[in-house]
């Protein structure tokens, strides 16, 4: 029955590693995203002005 | 791989990957029996291998990439050099956990200097120290060009650093998943059938991560740009 | 061919001609080296463990990790005032000035290492003279993969920040083979085996010195361009 | 080589060239042409890209995009004989400490390939005058004697092309004096030059051309003879000024 727990442990860490790793990414690409929009209409306002 | 057709791969790969993980863990976790000396522990084997094979995959792209950068000095191969040394690192560590996961019930201790295990902690070192390459030097045509470098550098390295830990350390039993006989010899044909869809799962993840980290660092030259045009605008 | 020979050949008599004058590097490796080795028989009781085990060991960490604070400072030298930059605008071909360094940087850690030799044998009551020879090339071949890799990566982190931290930890885990096998080789010359029962490590380092070679001609023009 | 676009009498002939380094643009399409034998006098404030044209140029840098031909060669090819026709001066004295002044132009005479580097090492020296101080060590020489040095050490192949870049910076006013002495001297001896300086005052005093870079451009070029010294110098610092401050 020990043994499972190793599996287990194996398990959580493979998967907890994975998903923090798509977290960090999807969060990084979300900052970035709306970066960009900020960006983009502060270049549209200063055109138009 | 431009940014429109990334678009449109994204959802058809996102659902490939969950497929086959789902059909990965039935098959891990349903389908395989259990091993009959190590156990359950041994079904780490599914995570364990694909985790390897990935690491090693990815180094290799990084090795390609930095050469095709090399040669000619485009920013898109270092962009894929570097997303794929992040992903190889990220699985590498995988392995080196989960590794003494599974060596601690069957062997007995957390680690042994086996031949594969030290050359397998050798390349970790390796590329985190590309990354860390990366991080500290400015974004530009030098970190590109430096990068490039170590990430040729540390690939060739490969074959010399498994012969040496190869040669220091023979005396210790090898890991019986993947013998001289090739990948799978004296498994069972469902053990292997699970194996092949988990690598397949692990692959298409791959990518699928490769895409995203490539987007990002894509998006992050386009806020550069427009910056840049915001610069010098007036 | 005979005014690249010319190039390296004053690119090395440069580097021994300052090295004469000022004694810094060959000093700075040499008490380096032999701190390492004291350390380490601080931390191994000799009179516990067999000598003839852990020496070679030691041995190599200690020209490992000098050798390093070698190839740091001789790159060094060459950022001060520009001189890079000043080399680079001689019509010398980039291959050239790698090999200037490291023949000059394989020539700083030889002579270091035959200084520790006999501070070895001292120390760890070792006797080396029968086996001189072989161990001679031993050292060679090895600290031959030391330079033409170190060279290559030092040249890379003389321009960046973290100069000093950054080339051991680029440098040590690519140099693994390099350490297992002299360290291998040393220790079975030791036991009084002959060179011909290790000419698997020694076709494993002179791949490597030659590899690292190949490689550096290969990129060196990528490395020195700004 | 054989670019039908580079006059034959052109020693440096830019065309268009762009160097970035990440969000900076050091370059933004400077292009000219300088004949054989012509000083040309670059102005601009500090971030003009004056430093990065002068590495472009002497191929140690390369262009982003653009072409440029020095002396004849292409310095995309980055060529060993380009390398022999150009002598660049800098604010690094690219010298080493350690050694003394002969055996710095020793060096790297040898490093050219010339055939007979300790005599023509000495001549230089003596040209320089330095020949007093041959054999101490370069570490214990002024600021003055060290750019001598460096002009020495830039000349030494007998370069057609000389590159000054901020030769005065960090000079005192005497070892300026002899600066432009040397400089001068070497210019008559039909030798095309190009400096980079944000000092009107030495910058007018030789030049047959003046230019001013701004922002990685050649923002005003004309012959010397054409210029008003003082419009000249309030032209220049309204146009750096101006373009400054937005």
């Amino acid at each position: 029955m020990d043994n499972l727990g190793f599996l287990f442990a194996a398990n959580v860490f493979v998967w907890g590693a994975i998903f923090f790793y798509v977290f960090r990414l999807g969060r990084s690409a979300n900052t970035l995203k709306k970066d960009l929009e900020a960006l983009k209409e502060s270049l549209h306002k200063s055109a138009n002005k | 791989m431009n940014g429109e057709n990334n678009d449109d791969n994204k959802p058809v790969l996102l659902w490939l990957t969950a497929a086959a993980f789902a059909a990965a863990l039935y098959a891990i976790f349903f389908y395989v029996p259990t091993e009959r000396t190590e156990g359950v522990v041994q079904r780490i084997m599914y995570f364990h291998i694909p985790s390897a094979w990935i690491a090693f995959f990815a180094f290799f792209i990084v090795f390609l990439c930095s050469i095709l950068f090399l040669w000619k000095k485009e920013r898109e191969w270092d962009i894929y050099a570097m997303a794929s040394a992040e992903i190889g690192v990220l699985f590498c560590s995988l392995v080196l956990v989960t590794g003494p996961i599974w060596a601690k019930p069957i062997w007995g201790t957390w680690w042994v200097w086996d031949a594969r295990l030290t050359s397998t902690l050798i390349l970790w070192l390796i590329y985190v120290a590309y990354l860390m390459l990366r991080i500290h030097t400015d974004p530009g045509s030098m970190r590109a060009r430096y990068a490039a470098v170590v990430g040729i550098v540390g690939f060739l390295d490969i074959p010399i650093i498994h012969f040496s830990v190869l040669w220091w350390r023979t005396f210790h039993p090898q890991p019986k998943m993947i013998s001289a006989q090739g990948l799978g010899a004296g498994m069972a044909p469902s053990m292997v059938g699970a194996l092949l869809i988990s690598l397949t799962a692990f692959t298409l993840l791959y990518f699928l991560l490769m895409g995203q980290r490539i987007n990002i660092e894509k998006l992050k030259d386009e806020i550069d740009r427009l910056k840049k045009e915001n610069l010098y605008s007036h | 061919m005979n005014r690249y020979c010319n190039q390296v050949l004053a690119l090395v008599w440069k580097d021994l001609a300052i090295e004469i004058k000022t004694k810094e590097l060959f000093s700075s490796m040499f008490i380096f080296a032999a701190l390492v080795i004291l350390i380490f028989i601080f931390s191994a009781d000799l009179s516990v463990v067999n000598a003839y085990d852990v020496g070679p060991g030691i041995l190599w960490v200690a020209f490992v990790f000098s050798g390093a604070i070698g190839l740091n400072r001789s790159f060094m030298l060459e950022k001060e005032n520009g001189c890079l930059q000043g080399l680079m605008l001689t019509p010398a071909d980039r291959t050239a000035i790698y090999f200037g360094k490291l023949i000059s940087n394989l020539v700083f850690l030889t002579v270091m290492e035959t200084f520790i030799l006999p501070l070895f044998m001292i120390f760890f009551n070792v006797d080396l003279l029968p086996r001189l020879g072989p161990l001679a090339l031993v050292i060679f071949i090895g600290t031959l993969g030391i330079c033409a890799l170190g060279t290559l990566l030092s040249s890379l982190a003389s321009n960046l920040k973290a100069r000093e931290i950054m080339l051991p930890i680029l440098l040590y885990p690519l140099l693994v083979p390099v350490v297992i096998g002299s360290v291998r080789m040393t220790s079975l010359l030791l036991a009084g085996k002959p060179l011909s029962s290790m000419i698997n490590w020694l076709g494993l380092i002179a791949c490597f010195d030659i590899i690292y070679i190949g490689v550096s001609i290969m990129t060196i023009d990528h490395i020195l361009e700004e | 080589m054989t670019d039908d676009a580079v006059p034959s009498d052109s020693a440096i002939h830019v065309k268009n060239v762009c160097k970035s380094f990440g969000l900076l643009d050091a370059l933004r399409g400077v292009s000219f042409d300088l004949k054989k034998g012509e000083f040309l006098t670059v102005f601009g404030p500090n971030g003009a890209g004056k430093t990065t044209l002068i590495k472009i140029l002497s191929t140690i840098a390369r262009p982003t995009s653009g072409t440029a031909f020095v002396a004849g060669y292409d310095v995309l090819q980055g060529d060993a004989r380009l390398r022999n026709e150009i002598g660049v001066i800098s604010h690094a004295t690219c010298l080493y400490g350690d050694l003394t002044p002969f055996e710095n132009l020793v060096f790297y005479a040898r490093m050219h390939g010339l055939n007979d580097p300790p005599g023509r090492a000495s001549q230089v020296i003596e040209e320089v005058g330095l020949k007093a101080r041959m054999h101490d060590p370069a570490r214990t020489f002024s600021r003055g004697m060290l750019q001598r040095l460096a002009i020495a050490r830039a000349i030494v192949h007998n370069p057609s092309v000389l590159f000054l870049d901020e030769p005065y910076t960090g000079l005192d006013p005497h070892a300026a004096v002899i600066l432009k002495e040397h400089l001068a001297a070497l210019h008559t001896e039909k030798r095309t030059v190009l400096m980079t300086t944000h000092d009107i005052a030495r910058g007018l005093e030789m030049c047959d051309k003046v230019a001013i870079q701004v922002r990685g451009r050649i923002a005003f070029m004309d012959r010397v003879g054409n210029v008003d010294r003082d419009r000249f110098e309030r032209f220049y610092f309204e146009t750096v000024e101006n373009r400054q401050k937005t």
